[in-house]
């Protein structure tokens, strides 16, 4: 059952020239929408590194949004197409990971399109909360105890293999 | 080609002319309509004028029939029928409410609606999946020098309908050209003909339905082609009420499957003609003469 | 000649009454309307009503709900959906219409000897019971509910019916009619319920 | 200048309340507190408009009095008043860039109805601005001198009057127009509201100017193909299509039209909406600039089949001026600055089969109309039905294709007015009786009320209603051979059976069809609508999101003569302000490459859109011209050796703004 109170936490990454602006329309626009998304802005989703998603997730998101112009309309011309095609790759990554490819998400968003972000926003932090908490600090930290432990381990029995031997 | 068809009451009952040309017309074509087991009322306008989630799970009844059946599509030739179904479906996927009701009343059943049969018109699926061509090489006795009123009436192609202009269709119109005969310009072709009043506030009923007869005659129609049972029966059973207060304005209707059946060639029993109040027959004086073609 | 003041006051108005309807699937669209009488121009029936589509649209919109659910308007409805595709602001004016039968059926402010009501409900009743409905059975019933004279008039029909071979006497009725009482049964209750 | 690097951080914040608009929602004085105790904030304040000047006063104050060296201002959108902010700190004595911005107003508090959600992401943004302006450095800006001449697209009143401005003022103006001739809808209009002066009297002599002008060049029958560059800088690509004429020796005589194979003309005019009729080789209107002819390629014979006795060409005589061996061409030109002002194109009315236009003769839309009262029109001006009688009666249906979800959503603005015109100019024609079905008449202009007030004392009649339908269908015998308009009148309560000889329907205006092609090409954004959006709707309404682009006339939205006009001027000053500062300032947001730990791998090569990244051989490292670098960051985030980085958005920045955000609980 999904939990009504956990608030997911979702980090945007929005182009400055189309999904940015879309936003600030949403805003001029007064659409309302949930409060869990956080944007980072960016010239051009052709800036977003892999690195940023995976240290987004890795400090506590739940989600990431990358929002570019719509394809054919990048005001670099074709940013949002190298975009389109790490953001594949780090789908394929994160699947690997054990993370649901649900989790991350790329929207082509135009300038206009206001009422798109809040749709968006709406729909992600709906379905973030459906799948649950990512919780990776968490999993980071138990990995970290984990591998304390068995290194404990470890060392103990190595201990007791050199008393034998001894 | 197989389909899965739905009467509803009125092919059942009033309308059977409807029913008793349409079948042979599709056999001719080589089209199998199977009428689907224990179907029922479709609940029409009046079920959902007293209540609208009984009247969806009602209507909902029959898609899941029709689905359990593996029907992709259900041919529906009432215009009734066809738009109730139809509402039902866009209603189960826009309205949460209607959908839990659905599923309640399906689900005590065992049954369930998921969508996947398509509600078609004879029309639509004549001219749209076996098409004019495979038509009109059917035609042995163009309708030559037949003067028709295509009347599509309301409900078939509003709202839901995705084949034809819901203000100026066109499919009959094309149809009927295929037949042979000629069309004319009817700018009524879509008007409500008033069947649901006719019964209980005739003065009003009456009008709509003379309006209709009467600009058909004025256009020079022989005949109005129909295409829903309820249009049939109204446009052809109140002449003499019409007449009395209005005036002569004598002109049959039929169901364009009777008209496909003549061009067709099949015997004029198989084709019910015999059940109208105004009796059709086609122009033979007409047909015999040269027919000079018309602008 | 007959003087009426005429004044609506703020109390007559049934709070909700708009909202209501407009949470009918369908009808949420009725906010948007600009009352350019589109539905009353193409309406076949508005010329008969007490008030037009359009002054129905906005008396719902402003909540006064009596004046709605007593006028002959939405009884007139043929269903003809002409207002419906016509509608420059998509509203589904015929579904408005239906949501407007329903409650002046449930809360009885319907015309009493009005045809129409009568009609929607041997029809409804007819269908419960037998899973078909056959026309000219029900048409008999309403005859005799609303109004004897009619059935005289309509003689002729009668006769022709019987001429052409399509007056049916016998009730056309479904095979498995437990299986529909189940069904909205089941739907009717949890309706309540929930 | 205080660079900041290597010297104690001490960073100001400052959060703005915007009147209500953020305080109204965002708790301001408890971000502050709780800003105030981070790391490295010296001071944190709120205050009630941070734009103001005593708002600005207040950074520059405390930059001064508690030698802050990074500044963090919480309050609109950075595309709103970045700016203005960075001048603040400029002005306290601090480099411009040491400088975030954070949005709490179009991200937080308009957007958010939850008070303590909407305070606590104010909270985690100013955390992160905090986080991330600890790495900011001193930037510099680059000057960038600006191209002094301007390219003018589209020769409608907007484009003229833009480029009449910039060439008065000594700038070179390129104008190219698509049709053969400038003027656009205008040229078409008989009369122009509300003041009833001939069009065509006050157009004239602005497209003659344009065409006298020398700082103008003119290409008509041409089209932008290419834009490359940027702001000062734009490199465009010109297609001149083939007229079969030469211009240069061309002086509009006409003989060839008369000496034309065909001798009468019988093709559809497209100046008279093809009511009129045209030979092969004409010229679209008499008072067409330039007064050149042009030839139909798709109905010249010799350009069809190259078998024609060519007596046009024996007619221009030793001139030669038909050229049958034009080929399309290319022409490149730089400029600094574009003004688009493409114009719009009109509804299609078949596509509302109810109103019979298509289907019934006697349905006429405004603009034909238009062309049926000039003296210059297909009839010379006399108003007459299809079969040559005169109109007796005459409806007008507004607001067709406009205000309606089906179709078109917005009010086309000029219809009310350009129709109340026409009915008067019908009255005055013909003496008819005149019948106006509107939804609300929108006469806010100067002069357009009175107007008004002038139709219904000229005896018109305002119905207000939409038409449900046009049918000639008669129900009284004086509806027979009518046109039959059924509407309900709203305001008398009644549904309304009109007869009419005529009915001109008042279509509304649309984005030109090329739009969305024209938008990529000049790198603009269309609105859902599709009209090109302004950079913004107040305070920048012919600005672009592409600096250096502007627009004007309808191609922004729907507008009416004067509007157009005032834009158009608005451009043209913009351009110039740009062009007589002479430099702009290009945003410190390069790429640049850490020699270091550039491996020479090539693979960022091929992604720069702009070929900013060049191979040095000698170095084995690849080397950014920062003057082609346009700040995308595309490079940056595809180096695997992490060696190419942005200013203004260095990984560091991006990545304690990313933990920032999801650090604050």
């Amino acid at each position: 059952m999904p939990d009504a109170a956990f608030q997911p936490r979702i980090v945007a990454f929005f182009c400055n020239w189309c999904t940015y602006t879309a936003a600030d329309l949403a805003g001029v626009s007064r659409f309302k929408y949930a409060p869990n998304v956080r944007v980072v802005r960016l010239m051009c989703s052709g800036r977003v590194d892999p690195q940023f998603i995976l240290s987004a997730f890795s400090q506590g998101a739940d989600g990431v949004l990358i929002g570019g112009c719509h394809i054919g309309d990048c005001h670099y011309s074709e940013g949002n197409l190298k975009t389109l095609r790490r953001f594949q790759m780090l789908r394929r990554l994160l699947r690997g990971l054990g993370i649901d490819e649900r989790r991350l998400r790329l929207e082509w968003i135009s300038a206009a399109e206001g009422d798109k972000v809040r749709v968006i926003v709406n729909e992600m932090t709906e379905q973030l909360r459906a799948l649950g908490p990512l919780g990776l600090p968490g999993r980071f930290e138990e990995w970290d105890r984990e591998a304390g432990r068995t290194e404990a381990e470890a060392a103990g029995s190595e201990a007791r293999e050199e008393a034998a031997h001894a | 080609m197989k389909y899965s068809y739905f009467p509803g009451c009125s092919l059942k009952g009033l309308g059977r002319a409807y029913e008793e040309s349409l079948l042979p017309v599709m056999r001719h074509l080589g089209a199998e309509m199977n009428e689907l087991d224990d179907w029922n009322c479709c609940g029409a306008t009046a079920y959902m004028s007293v209540d609208e989630q009984l009247a969806c799970v009602l209507a909902a009844r029959n898609l899941a029939l029709a689905e359990k059946a593996g029907a992709r599509d259900l041919i529906t030739p009432c215009s009734a029928c066809y738009l109730v179904l139809n509402k039902t479906k866009h209603y189960i996927e826009d309205s949460p409410a209607i959908r839990a009701a659905v599923e309640r009343g399906l689900g005590a059943a065992g049954l369930k609606c998921e969508g996947t049969t398509s509600v078609r018109h004879p029309l639509d699926v004549l001219v749209n999946d076996i098409g004019l061509d495979v038509i009109k090489e059917k035609v042995v006795r163009p309708l030559k020098g037949l003067k028709v009123a295509p009347y599509y009436g309301c409900q078939v192609v509003r709202p839901y309908a995705t084949f034809d202009d819901a203000w100026n269709p066109t499919t009959m119109d094309r149809l009927l050209t295929t037949l042979g005969a000629e069309v004319v310009h009817y700018p009524l072709k879509t008007k409500c003909c008033g069947a649901s009043l006719t019964g209980t506030l005739p003065e009003i009923g009456l009008r709509l339905t003379y309006i209709l007869l009467k600009e058909a005659v004025r256009r020079g129609a022989d005949v109005i082609a129909t295409i829903c049972p309820l249009c049939q029966f109204n446009l052809d059973a109140y002449h003499h009420q019409i007449e009395q207060r209005w005036g002569p304005v004598r002109i049959p209707t039929v169901y364009f499957t009777q008209l496909m059946g003549i061009a067709f060639g099949l015997p004029a029993k198989q084709l019910a003609l015999g059940r109208s109040f105004i009796p059709f027959r086609m122009p033979s004086a007409k047909a015999g003469e040269a027919v000079a073609p018309r602008t | 000649m007959r003087i009426t003041r005429t004044v609506k006051y703020e109390a007559e108005r049934v709070r909700g009454f708009g909202r209501e309807i407009m949470a009918v699937p369908g009808c949420e669209t009725l906010l948007s309307c600009i009352q350019c009488g589109t539905c009353s121009g193409t309406c076949p029936l508005s010329v008969y009503m007490e008030l037009s589509p359009r002054q129905v649209m906005a008396l719902v919109r402003a909540d006064f709900k009596d004046e709605v659910l007593r006028s002959n308007s939405i009884w007139l409805c043929a269903s003809c959906y002409g207002c419906t595709v016509e509608c420059p602001r998509e509203i589904r004016i015929t579904d408005i219409m239906y949501a407007l039968k329903q409650r002046a059926i449930r809360d009885g402010v319907y015309p009493k000897r009005f045809p129409i009501p009568i009609l929607a409900k041997e029809f409804t009743a007819m269908v419960r019971s037998k899973g078909r409905v056959t026309e000219t059975l029900l048409v008999m019933r309403l005859f005799m509910k609303a109004n004897l004279m009619a059935v005289l008039s309509s003689w002729r029909q009668g006769i022709g019916l019987i001429r052409t071979g399509r007056f049916v006497l016998k009730h056309e009725r479904i095979q498995r009619r437990g299986e529909l009482e189940t069904m909205l049964a089941a739907a009717a209750r949890d309706k309540e319920g929930s | 200048m205080n660079a900041g690097a290597g010297t104690e951080i001490r960073t100001g914040f400052y959060i703005c309340h915007c009147g209500q608009n953020i305080a109204g929602v965002v708790d301001c004085p408890a971000v502050a507190e709780y800003v105030a105790r981070l790391p490295s904030v010296v001071v944190s304040r709120d205050y009630k408009y941070m734009c103001s000047d005593p708002g600005q006063e207040l950074i520059k104050q405390d930059i001064r009095e508690h030698n802050l060296n990074r500044i963090v201002v919480a309050s609109c959108s950075p595309l709103l008043h970045e700016h203005t902010f960075r001048h603040a700190v400029e002005a306290g004595g601090l480099n411009p860039f040491l400088f975030q911005m954070v949005n709490i107003r179009e991200h937080d508090s308009w957007v958010h109805t939850d008070h303590a959600a909407a305070t606590e992401k104010a909270k985690a943004l100013a955390y992160a601005a905090v986080r991330r302006v600890r790495f900011h450095t001193a930037l510099e800006t680059k000057r960038v001198s600006v191209h002094p001449d301007v390219l003018v697209v589209g020769g409608g009143i907007a484009g003229i009057h833009a480029s009449l401005t910039l060439a008065n003022a000594g700038k070179k103006v390129f104008l190219v127009e698509r049709e053969p001739s400038i003027g656009g809808h205008m040229a078409k209009f008989d009369k122009t509201f509300p003041t009833l002066d001939c069009a065509a009297c006050i157009l004239t002599p602005k497209m003659s100017a344009v065409g006298a002008h020398e700082n103008i060049t003119l290409w008509s029958y041409s089209e932008v193909v290419k834009v490359e560059g940027y702001v000062g800088n734009y490199q465009v690509t010109v297609k001149r299509k083939p007229r079969y004429v030469n211009e240069e020796l061309c002086i509009g005589c006409q003989e060839c039209i008369r000496a034309c194979v065909y001798k009468e003309a019988k093709f559809p005019d497209e100046f008279n909406v093809g009511m009129g009729k045209r030979k092969p080789i004409y010229i679209p209107f008499p008072q067409a600039v330039p007064q050149v002819v042009v030839i139909d390629p798709a109905r010249c014979l010799q350009v069809k089949s190259g078998k024609c006795k060519q007596t046009c060409v024996e007619a221009c005589a030793d001139r030669r001026a038909i050229d049958f061996t034009q080929r399309e061409e290319l022409v490149q030109i730089k400029v600094g600055n574009i003004i688009v002002t493409t114009g719009f194109k009109l509804f299609d009315a078949k596509r509302i089969p109810q109103y019979g236009y298509g289907v019934y003769p006697n349905v006429v839309t405004s603009i034909e109309l238009e062309r049926l009262v000039t003296s210059s029109g297909p009839t010379g001006g006399e108003l007459l039905l299809r079969d040559g009688r005169t109109p007796q009666s005459v409806a007008f249906i507004l607001c067709v294709g406009s205000r309606d979800y089906r179709t078109n959503r917005w009010c086309s603005r000029t219809c009310c007015m350009h129709s109340m015109k026409l009915a008067q100019l019908v009255r005055e024609h013909t003496g008819a009786d005149v019948t106006v079905f509107y939804l609300d008449i929108r006469a806010p202009g100067k002069g357009c009320e009175e107007f008004y007030d002038k139709s219904l004392k000229d005896g018109i009649q305002f119905v207000r209603g939409r038409v449900a339908e046009v049918t000639d269908w008669a129900v009284t015998p004086e509806e027979e051979g009518k046109l039959v308009i059924r509407a309900e009148d709203t305001l008398a309560g009644l549904v309304r059976r009109i007869p009419v000889d005529m009915i001109v329907l008042a279509v509304g205006m649309e984005p030109q069809s090329d739009a969305q092609d024209l938008r990529r090409l000049f790198n603009m954004s269309c609105g859902t609508e599709g009209w090109f959006l302004e950079k913004h709707p107040k305070l920048a309404p012919v600005s672009t999101f592409t600096d250096g682009v502007f627009i004007a006339g309808c191609c922004q939205g729907p507008k009416d003569i004067p509007d157009s006009i005032a834009q158009a001027g608005a451009a043209a000053a913009e351009a110039m302000a740009l062009i007589d500062r002479g430099y702009i300032e290009q945003e410190p947001n390069t790429a640049y490459v850490v020699e270091e730990d550039c491996s020479g791998c090539k693979s960022c090569i091929p992604i720069c859109p702009y070929t900013a990244i060049t191979f040095d051989e000698a170095k084995a490292k690849a080397c950014i011209n920062p003057a082609l670098c346009k700040g995308c960051g595309t490079c940056v985030a595809a180096c695997p050796s992490g060696s190419i980085r942005q200013h203004l958005f260095e990984d560091e920045e991006i990545m304690s703004e990313i933990e920032g955000v999801l650090s604050h609980a």
